[in-house]
Protein backbone atom coordinates (compact mmCIF):
# COMPACT_ATOMS: atom_id res chain seq x y z
CA UNK A 1 0.00 0.00 0.00
CA UNK A 2 0.81 3.83 -0.19
CA UNK A 3 0.06 6.34 2.48
CA UNK A 4 -2.10 8.60 -0.13
CA UNK A 5 -3.59 6.01 -2.81
CA UNK A 6 -6.34 5.14 -5.41
CA UNK A 7 -7.45 1.86 -5.52
CA UNK A 8 -9.90 -0.11 -7.57
CA UNK A 9 -10.76 -2.37 -5.14
CA UNK A 10 -12.22 -2.55 -1.83
CA UNK A 11 -10.63 -0.73 0.76
CA UNK A 12 -9.74 -2.47 3.84
CA UNK A 13 -9.92 -0.48 6.84
CA UNK A 14 -7.17 -2.60 9.31
CA UNK A 15 -4.61 -2.04 6.94
CA UNK A 16 -4.66 2.01 6.92
CA UNK A 17 -5.66 1.62 10.91
CA UNK A 18 -2.06 -0.19 11.32
CA UNK A 19 -0.46 2.32 8.58
CA UNK A 20 -0.44 5.05 11.19
CA UNK A 21 -0.43 3.20 14.39
CA UNK A 22 3.09 3.30 16.03
CA UNK A 23 4.46 4.02 19.72
CA UNK A 24 3.83 7.21 20.52
CA UNK A 25 0.02 7.51 18.86
CA UNK A 26 -2.27 7.52 22.23
CA UNK A 27 -5.14 8.21 19.43
CA UNK A 28 -6.23 7.01 16.13
CA UNK A 29 -9.50 8.56 13.68
CA UNK A 30 -10.69 6.56 10.91
CA UNK A 31 -13.75 8.22 8.66
CA UNK A 32 -15.49 6.11 6.11
CA UNK A 33 -17.14 7.60 3.58
CA UNK A 34 -20.11 5.43 2.25
CA UNK A 35 -22.03 4.63 -0.69
CA UNK A 36 -25.64 5.75 0.68
CA UNK A 37 -28.56 4.46 -0.43
CA UNK A 38 -31.44 7.50 0.06
CA UNK A 39 -30.64 11.13 -0.42
CA UNK A 40 -33.22 13.52 0.03
CA UNK A 41 -35.24 10.82 -1.21
CA UNK A 42 -33.46 9.67 -4.03
CA UNK A 43 -32.46 5.81 -4.29
CA UNK A 44 -28.84 5.61 -5.35
CA UNK A 45 -28.89 2.43 -7.23
CA UNK A 46 -24.95 2.61 -7.47
CA UNK A 47 -21.86 5.43 -7.93
CA UNK A 48 -19.51 5.24 -10.62
CA UNK A 49 -16.13 7.34 -9.56
CA UNK A 50 -13.36 8.31 -11.40
CA UNK A 51 -10.02 10.18 -11.17
CA UNK A 52 -6.98 11.65 -12.75
CA UNK A 53 -5.39 9.07 -10.91
CA UNK A 54 -1.65 10.78 -10.53
CA UNK A 55 -2.65 14.27 -9.90
CA UNK A 56 -5.29 12.82 -7.34
CA UNK A 57 -2.66 10.75 -5.28
CA UNK A 58 0.02 14.16 -5.34
CA UNK A 59 -2.27 16.38 -4.15
CA UNK A 60 -3.87 13.42 -1.68
CA UNK A 61 -0.25 13.46 -0.64
CA UNK A 62 -0.23 17.41 -0.37
CA UNK A 63 -3.30 17.48 2.49
CA UNK A 64 -1.08 14.72 4.11
CA UNK A 65 1.77 17.33 4.17
CA UNK A 66 -0.43 20.07 4.96
CA UNK A 67 -1.58 18.03 8.06
CA UNK A 68 1.15 17.18 9.18
CA UNK A 69 2.45 20.60 9.31
CA UNK A 70 -1.02 22.13 11.01
CA UNK A 71 -0.76 19.20 14.18
CA UNK A 72 2.52 18.22 14.48
CA UNK A 73 3.39 14.50 15.38
CA UNK A 74 0.06 12.92 13.56
CA UNK A 75 0.64 10.24 10.63
CA UNK A 76 -2.07 9.99 8.25
CA UNK A 77 -3.38 7.77 5.32
CA UNK A 78 -5.79 8.81 2.70
CA UNK A 79 -7.29 6.31 0.36
CA UNK A 80 -10.34 6.91 -2.46
CA UNK A 81 -11.37 4.03 -4.35
CA UNK A 82 -12.60 4.47 -7.95
CA UNK A 83 -15.01 2.42 -10.43
CA UNK A 84 -18.49 1.07 -10.13
CA UNK A 85 -19.25 1.53 -5.99
CA UNK A 86 -22.55 0.01 -4.34
CA UNK A 87 -24.59 0.63 -1.33
CA UNK A 88 -22.05 0.90 1.68
CA UNK A 89 -18.77 0.89 0.29
CA UNK A 90 -16.59 2.97 1.23
CA UNK A 91 -15.51 5.73 -1.38
CA UNK A 92 -12.87 7.24 1.01
CA UNK A 93 -11.11 6.34 3.82
CA UNK A 94 -9.29 8.81 5.69
CA UNK A 95 -6.85 7.40 8.89
CA UNK A 96 -5.20 9.95 11.42
CA UNK A 97 -2.73 9.05 14.48
CA UNK A 98 -1.75 11.23 16.61
CA UNK A 99 -0.13 11.49 20.16
CA UNK A 100 -3.41 13.20 21.93
CA UNK A 101 -7.13 12.93 20.35
CA UNK A 102 -7.75 16.64 19.72
CA UNK A 103 -6.12 16.63 16.54
CA UNK A 104 -6.41 13.00 15.26
CA UNK A 105 -10.03 14.31 15.02
CA UNK A 106 -9.55 17.76 13.90
CA UNK A 107 -7.02 16.94 10.86
CA UNK A 108 -9.13 13.82 9.86
CA UNK A 109 -11.89 16.14 9.48
CA UNK A 110 -9.84 18.56 7.78
CA UNK A 111 -8.87 16.12 5.53
CA UNK A 112 -12.33 15.27 4.41
CA UNK A 113 -13.29 18.83 4.03
CA UNK A 114 -9.73 19.36 1.85
CA UNK A 115 -10.20 16.32 -0.66
CA UNK A 116 -13.78 17.68 -1.29
CA UNK A 117 -12.18 20.94 -2.43
CA UNK A 118 -8.89 20.01 -4.47
CA UNK A 119 -8.83 16.50 -5.38
CA UNK A 120 -9.49 15.32 -8.72
CA UNK A 121 -12.01 12.82 -8.38
CA UNK A 122 -15.58 12.31 -9.98
CA UNK A 123 -18.78 10.91 -8.90
CA UNK A 124 -21.15 9.97 -10.98
CA UNK A 125 -24.64 9.19 -9.26
CA UNK A 126 -26.86 6.15 -10.87
CA UNK A 127 -30.47 6.37 -9.97
CA UNK A 128 -33.31 4.40 -11.25
CA UNK A 129 -34.24 6.92 -13.51
CA UNK A 130 -31.37 8.21 -14.79
CA UNK A 131 -27.92 9.06 -14.13
CA UNK A 132 -25.48 12.47 -13.47
CA UNK A 133 -21.84 13.71 -12.65
CA UNK A 134 -21.89 15.62 -9.51
CA UNK A 135 -20.59 18.65 -9.30
CA UNK A 136 -20.49 22.11 -7.60
CA UNK A 137 -21.15 23.43 -11.08
CA UNK A 138 -24.57 25.86 -11.11
CA UNK A 139 -25.63 23.52 -14.14
CA UNK A 140 -26.89 20.83 -11.67
CA UNK A 141 -28.69 22.53 -9.06
CA UNK A 142 -31.75 20.02 -8.49
CA UNK A 143 -29.32 17.09 -8.46
CA UNK A 144 -26.15 18.01 -7.37
CA UNK A 145 -26.11 16.38 -3.73
CA UNK A 146 -22.51 14.85 -2.32
CA UNK A 147 -22.36 11.58 -0.88
CA UNK A 148 -21.37 13.07 2.32
CA UNK A 149 -22.92 16.61 2.74
CA UNK B 1 2.66 19.15 -29.40
CA UNK B 2 0.30 19.47 -26.14
CA UNK B 3 -1.41 16.53 -25.03
CA UNK B 4 -4.38 17.13 -22.66
CA UNK B 5 -6.88 14.56 -20.85
CA UNK B 6 -10.62 14.70 -20.42
CA UNK B 7 -12.58 13.29 -17.25
CA UNK B 8 -16.29 12.83 -16.15
CA UNK B 9 -18.84 15.00 -18.09
CA UNK B 10 -16.07 15.80 -20.43
CA UNK B 11 -14.69 12.26 -21.08
CA UNK B 12 -18.14 11.59 -21.82
CA UNK B 13 -19.05 14.85 -23.74
CA UNK B 14 -15.96 14.57 -26.22
CA UNK B 15 -16.35 11.31 -26.64
CA UNK B 16 -12.43 10.77 -25.80
CA UNK B 17 -9.71 10.01 -22.47
CA UNK B 18 -7.08 12.62 -24.40
CA UNK B 19 -6.45 13.85 -27.75
CA UNK B 20 -3.27 15.82 -28.79
CA UNK B 21 -2.89 19.26 -30.19
CA UNK B 22 -0.71 20.52 -32.71
CA UNK B 23 0.86 23.44 -30.72
CA UNK B 24 4.11 24.45 -29.54
CA UNK B 25 2.63 27.18 -26.87
CA UNK B 26 -0.88 28.54 -25.83
CA UNK B 27 -2.46 29.87 -22.70
CA UNK B 28 -4.60 28.35 -20.54
CA UNK B 29 -7.30 30.74 -21.25
CA UNK B 30 -6.70 29.87 -24.86
CA UNK B 31 -6.98 25.97 -24.22
CA UNK B 32 -10.20 26.29 -22.95
CA UNK B 33 -11.41 29.00 -25.71
CA UNK B 34 -9.99 26.24 -27.85
CA UNK B 35 -12.57 23.54 -26.37
CA UNK B 36 -15.67 25.27 -25.98
CA UNK B 37 -15.48 25.84 -29.84
CA UNK B 38 -14.64 21.99 -31.22
CA UNK B 39 -16.92 20.89 -27.98
CA UNK B 40 -20.12 22.83 -28.21
CA UNK B 41 -21.20 22.72 -24.46
CA UNK B 42 -17.75 22.15 -22.52
CA UNK B 43 -18.38 24.60 -20.14
CA UNK B 44 -14.79 26.51 -19.80
CA UNK B 45 -16.13 28.89 -17.07
CA UNK B 46 -16.54 25.87 -14.80
CA UNK B 47 -13.52 24.22 -15.41
CA UNK B 48 -10.03 23.97 -14.39
CA UNK B 49 -6.79 23.60 -16.26
CA UNK B 50 -4.05 20.96 -14.82
CA UNK B 51 -0.77 21.79 -16.30
CA UNK B 52 1.52 18.54 -15.64
CA UNK B 53 -0.70 17.54 -12.86
CA UNK B 54 -0.13 21.33 -10.81
CA UNK B 55 -3.71 23.60 -10.92
CA UNK B 56 -2.64 26.65 -13.38
CA UNK B 57 -4.21 30.39 -13.76
CA UNK B 58 -6.09 31.05 -17.08
CA UNK B 59 -3.08 32.87 -18.18
CA UNK B 60 -0.21 30.48 -17.36
CA UNK B 61 1.62 29.31 -20.76
CA UNK B 62 1.55 25.64 -21.41
CA UNK B 63 4.34 24.73 -23.68
CA UNK B 64 5.22 21.85 -26.27
CA UNK B 65 5.43 18.43 -24.32
CA UNK B 66 3.45 19.34 -21.64
CA UNK B 67 0.50 17.24 -19.89
CA UNK B 68 -2.77 18.88 -19.34
CA UNK B 69 -6.19 18.03 -18.14
CA UNK B 70 -9.53 19.57 -18.00
CA UNK B 71 -10.44 19.44 -14.34
CA UNK B 72 -14.76 20.25 -13.92
CA UNK B 73 -15.63 20.80 -10.55
CA UNK B 74 -14.31 17.48 -8.20
CA UNK B 75 -16.74 15.46 -6.26
CA UNK B 76 -14.70 13.16 -4.54
CA UNK B 77 -15.27 11.94 -1.04
CA UNK C 1 -21.14 -8.89 20.07
CA UNK C 2 -22.91 -5.92 21.91
CA UNK C 3 -23.12 -2.48 20.86
CA UNK C 4 -22.17 -1.23 24.57
CA UNK C 5 -19.62 -3.50 25.94
CA UNK C 6 -16.65 -4.05 27.98
CA UNK C 7 -13.99 -7.04 26.82
CA UNK C 8 -11.27 -8.49 27.90
CA UNK C 9 -9.55 -9.01 24.37
CA UNK C 10 -7.80 -7.54 21.24
CA UNK C 11 -10.91 -5.22 20.15
CA UNK C 12 -11.29 -5.80 16.41
CA UNK C 13 -12.30 -2.75 14.64
CA UNK C 14 -13.69 -4.01 11.40
CA UNK C 15 -16.48 -5.71 13.54
CA UNK C 16 -17.74 -2.41 15.50
CA UNK C 17 -17.73 -0.64 11.79
CA UNK C 18 -19.57 -3.21 10.29
CA UNK C 19 -22.14 -3.13 13.15
CA UNK C 20 -22.50 0.29 12.90
CA UNK C 21 -22.51 0.67 8.67
CA UNK C 22 -26.08 0.31 7.57
CA UNK C 23 -27.63 1.37 3.87
CA UNK C 24 -28.84 4.96 5.11
CA UNK C 25 -25.04 5.51 6.94
CA UNK C 26 -22.91 7.96 4.62
CA UNK C 27 -19.98 8.41 6.70
CA UNK C 28 -18.77 6.00 9.60
CA UNK C 29 -16.42 7.50 12.27
CA UNK C 30 -14.28 5.12 14.53
CA UNK C 31 -11.93 6.35 16.84
CA UNK C 32 -9.57 4.20 19.20
CA UNK C 33 -7.52 5.34 22.35
CA UNK C 34 -4.18 3.28 22.28
CA UNK C 35 -1.70 2.52 25.05
CA UNK C 36 1.31 4.92 24.24
CA UNK C 37 4.64 4.43 25.17
CA UNK C 38 6.12 8.07 25.98
CA UNK C 39 4.25 10.72 27.65
CA UNK C 40 5.71 13.65 28.67
CA UNK C 41 9.23 11.69 28.68
CA UNK C 42 8.17 9.26 31.10
CA UNK C 43 7.99 5.54 29.62
CA UNK C 44 5.16 3.41 29.88
CA UNK C 45 5.34 -0.88 30.23
CA UNK C 46 2.06 -1.46 30.14
CA UNK C 47 -1.26 -0.48 31.76
CA UNK C 48 -4.01 -2.44 33.47
CA UNK C 49 -7.57 -1.46 33.24
CA UNK C 50 -10.51 -2.48 35.62
CA UNK C 51 -13.97 -1.60 35.51
CA UNK C 52 -17.13 -1.93 37.36
CA UNK C 53 -18.43 -4.05 34.26
CA UNK C 54 -22.14 -4.00 34.47
CA UNK C 55 -22.69 -0.13 35.54
CA UNK C 56 -19.84 0.34 32.77
CA UNK C 57 -22.06 -1.39 30.51
CA UNK C 58 -24.91 0.55 31.23
CA UNK C 59 -23.34 4.07 31.49
CA UNK C 60 -21.68 3.48 27.91
CA UNK C 61 -25.11 2.54 26.62
CA UNK C 62 -26.78 5.89 28.29
CA UNK C 63 -23.92 7.54 26.38
CA UNK C 64 -25.51 5.46 23.40
CA UNK C 65 -28.90 7.33 23.93
CA UNK C 66 -27.59 10.77 24.79
CA UNK C 67 -25.64 10.94 21.70
CA UNK C 68 -28.84 9.28 19.25
CA UNK C 69 -31.25 12.16 20.73
CA UNK C 70 -28.30 14.66 20.26
CA UNK C 71 -27.83 13.29 16.66
CA UNK C 72 -31.00 11.76 15.10
CA UNK C 73 -29.76 8.85 12.67
CA UNK C 74 -26.96 8.05 13.76
CA UNK C 75 -25.70 4.62 15.50
CA UNK C 76 -23.44 3.89 17.45
CA UNK C 77 -20.80 1.11 19.16
CA UNK C 78 -18.69 1.49 21.82
CA UNK C 79 -15.97 -0.99 23.67
CA UNK C 80 -13.90 -0.76 26.05
CA UNK C 81 -11.04 -3.47 26.74
CA UNK C 82 -9.95 -4.21 30.60
CA UNK C 83 -6.78 -6.02 32.11
CA UNK C 84 -3.21 -5.51 31.08
CA UNK C 85 -2.31 -3.58 27.88
CA UNK C 86 0.63 -3.55 25.93
CA UNK C 87 1.78 -0.62 23.55
CA UNK C 88 -0.92 0.54 20.83
CA UNK C 89 -3.11 -1.88 22.34
CA UNK C 90 -6.64 -0.39 22.02
CA UNK C 91 -8.10 0.21 25.04
CA UNK C 92 -11.43 2.11 23.59
CA UNK C 93 -13.14 2.10 20.44
CA UNK C 94 -15.76 4.40 19.24
CA UNK C 95 -17.79 3.62 16.05
CA UNK C 96 -20.46 6.35 14.91
CA UNK C 97 -22.46 5.82 11.55
CA UNK C 98 -24.49 8.82 10.65
CA UNK C 99 -26.02 9.94 7.01
CA UNK C 100 -23.49 12.88 6.81
CA UNK C 101 -20.22 13.67 7.98
CA UNK C 102 -20.49 16.34 10.52
CA UNK C 103 -22.89 14.30 12.98
CA UNK C 104 -20.43 11.12 12.39
CA UNK C 105 -17.50 13.63 13.93
CA UNK C 106 -19.14 15.65 16.30
CA UNK C 107 -21.08 12.66 18.11
CA UNK C 108 -17.93 10.21 18.44
CA UNK C 109 -16.00 13.39 19.79
CA UNK C 110 -18.68 13.76 22.12
CA UNK C 111 -18.16 9.89 23.40
CA UNK C 112 -14.86 10.23 24.21
CA UNK C 113 -15.18 13.11 26.43
CA UNK C 114 -18.28 11.43 28.35
CA UNK C 115 -16.82 8.35 28.36
CA UNK C 116 -13.70 9.88 30.66
CA UNK C 117 -16.51 11.63 32.81
CA UNK C 118 -18.97 8.84 33.76
CA UNK C 119 -18.20 5.35 32.87
CA UNK C 120 -16.81 3.62 36.02
CA UNK C 121 -13.24 2.11 34.59
CA UNK C 122 -9.89 2.77 36.15
CA UNK C 123 -6.29 2.72 34.56
CA UNK C 124 -3.02 1.76 36.43
CA UNK C 125 0.09 2.88 34.52
CA UNK C 126 2.66 0.95 35.04
CA UNK C 127 6.29 2.63 34.08
CA UNK C 128 10.04 1.36 34.21
CA UNK C 129 10.06 2.53 38.04
CA UNK C 130 6.62 2.77 39.50
CA UNK C 131 3.25 2.39 39.43
CA UNK C 132 -0.38 4.63 39.72
CA UNK C 133 -3.82 4.35 39.31
CA UNK C 134 -4.62 7.17 37.69
CA UNK C 135 -7.41 9.57 37.95
CA UNK C 136 -8.35 12.84 38.28
CA UNK C 137 -8.10 13.70 42.02
CA UNK C 138 -5.62 16.16 43.67
CA UNK C 139 -3.58 13.65 45.33
CA UNK C 140 -2.23 12.48 42.03
CA UNK C 141 -0.59 16.00 40.72
CA UNK C 142 2.57 15.24 39.54
CA UNK C 143 1.33 11.96 38.02
CA UNK C 144 -1.88 12.34 36.71
CA UNK C 145 -1.72 12.12 33.39
CA UNK C 146 -4.26 10.27 30.76
CA UNK C 147 -3.99 8.02 28.19
CA UNK C 148 -6.00 10.41 25.80
CA UNK C 149 -5.32 13.82 26.78
CA UNK D 1 -27.13 -6.07 54.80
CA UNK D 2 -25.39 -4.27 52.14
CA UNK D 3 -22.83 -5.16 49.77
CA UNK D 4 -20.41 -2.71 48.74
CA UNK D 5 -17.70 -3.35 45.83
CA UNK D 6 -13.66 -1.73 45.74
CA UNK D 7 -12.44 -0.86 42.56
CA UNK D 8 -8.88 0.33 41.93
CA UNK D 9 -6.95 2.09 44.62
CA UNK D 10 -9.45 1.39 46.49
CA UNK D 11 -9.55 -2.20 46.11
CA UNK D 12 -5.56 -2.55 46.89
CA UNK D 13 -6.08 -0.71 49.84
CA UNK D 14 -8.98 -2.30 51.65
CA UNK D 15 -7.27 -5.60 50.19
CA UNK D 16 -10.97 -6.76 48.73
CA UNK D 17 -13.23 -6.35 45.85
CA UNK D 18 -16.37 -6.17 47.79
CA UNK D 19 -17.81 -6.95 51.48
CA UNK D 20 -21.28 -7.05 53.01
CA UNK D 21 -22.40 -4.89 55.90
CA UNK D 22 -25.04 -5.69 58.25
CA UNK D 23 -26.81 -2.91 58.15
CA UNK D 24 -30.58 -1.99 57.36
CA UNK D 25 -30.27 1.61 56.33
CA UNK D 26 -27.82 4.33 56.28
CA UNK D 27 -27.04 7.05 53.62
CA UNK D 28 -24.47 7.67 51.21
CA UNK D 29 -22.77 9.82 53.48
CA UNK D 30 -23.13 7.29 56.30
CA UNK D 31 -21.91 4.32 53.66
CA UNK D 32 -18.59 7.00 52.96
CA UNK D 33 -17.73 7.54 56.76
CA UNK D 34 -17.74 4.25 58.13
CA UNK D 35 -15.32 3.17 54.76
CA UNK D 36 -13.18 6.47 55.56
CA UNK D 37 -13.17 4.99 59.86
CA UNK D 38 -12.73 1.69 58.91
CA UNK D 39 -9.77 2.00 56.11
CA UNK D 40 -7.58 5.14 56.80
CA UNK D 41 -6.72 7.00 53.57
CA UNK D 42 -9.70 6.02 51.91
CA UNK D 43 -10.17 9.43 50.61
CA UNK D 44 -14.11 9.66 50.85
CA UNK D 45 -14.05 13.68 49.50
CA UNK D 46 -13.11 12.54 46.10
CA UNK D 47 -15.40 8.85 45.75
CA UNK D 48 -18.86 8.71 44.22
CA UNK D 49 -21.21 6.32 45.51
CA UNK D 50 -23.10 3.63 43.44
CA UNK D 51 -26.75 2.51 44.30
CA UNK D 52 -27.24 -0.97 41.73
CA UNK D 53 -25.02 0.81 39.52
CA UNK D 54 -26.41 4.48 39.26
CA UNK D 55 -24.72 7.35 40.65
CA UNK D 56 -26.04 8.37 44.16
CA UNK D 57 -25.78 11.73 46.12
CA UNK D 58 -24.55 12.17 49.59
CA UNK D 59 -28.04 11.83 51.07
CA UNK D 60 -29.48 9.14 49.44
CA UNK D 61 -30.43 6.03 51.45
CA UNK D 62 -28.95 2.76 51.14
CA UNK D 63 -31.16 -0.02 51.94
CA UNK D 64 -31.16 -3.70 52.93
CA UNK D 65 -30.14 -5.91 49.62
CA UNK D 66 -29.06 -3.13 47.63
CA UNK D 67 -25.60 -3.67 46.20
CA UNK D 68 -23.09 -0.08 46.04
CA UNK D 69 -19.69 0.52 44.61
CA UNK D 70 -17.24 2.93 45.54
CA UNK D 71 -16.48 5.40 42.56
CA UNK D 72 -13.31 6.52 42.42
CA UNK D 73 -12.36 8.97 39.65
CA UNK D 74 -12.59 7.36 36.74
CA UNK D 75 -9.56 7.06 34.18
CA UNK D 76 -11.56 4.96 31.54
CA UNK D 77 -10.54 5.64 27.53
Amino acid sequence: MKPFEIVEGPIDIQKYADYVLHASAGAVTIFTGNVREWTHGVRTLYLSYEAYVPMAEKKMAEIGAEMEEKWPGIKVAIVHRIGELHISDIAVLIAVSSPHRQAAYAANEYAIERIKEVVPIWKKEIWEDGEEWIGAQKKYPTKGRKLND
Amino acid sequence: MIKVHYFARLRELTGKSEETIDKDSMTVQQLLDWAEEKYPGFGKDMIHVAINEEYALKEDTIQTGDVCAFIPPVSGG
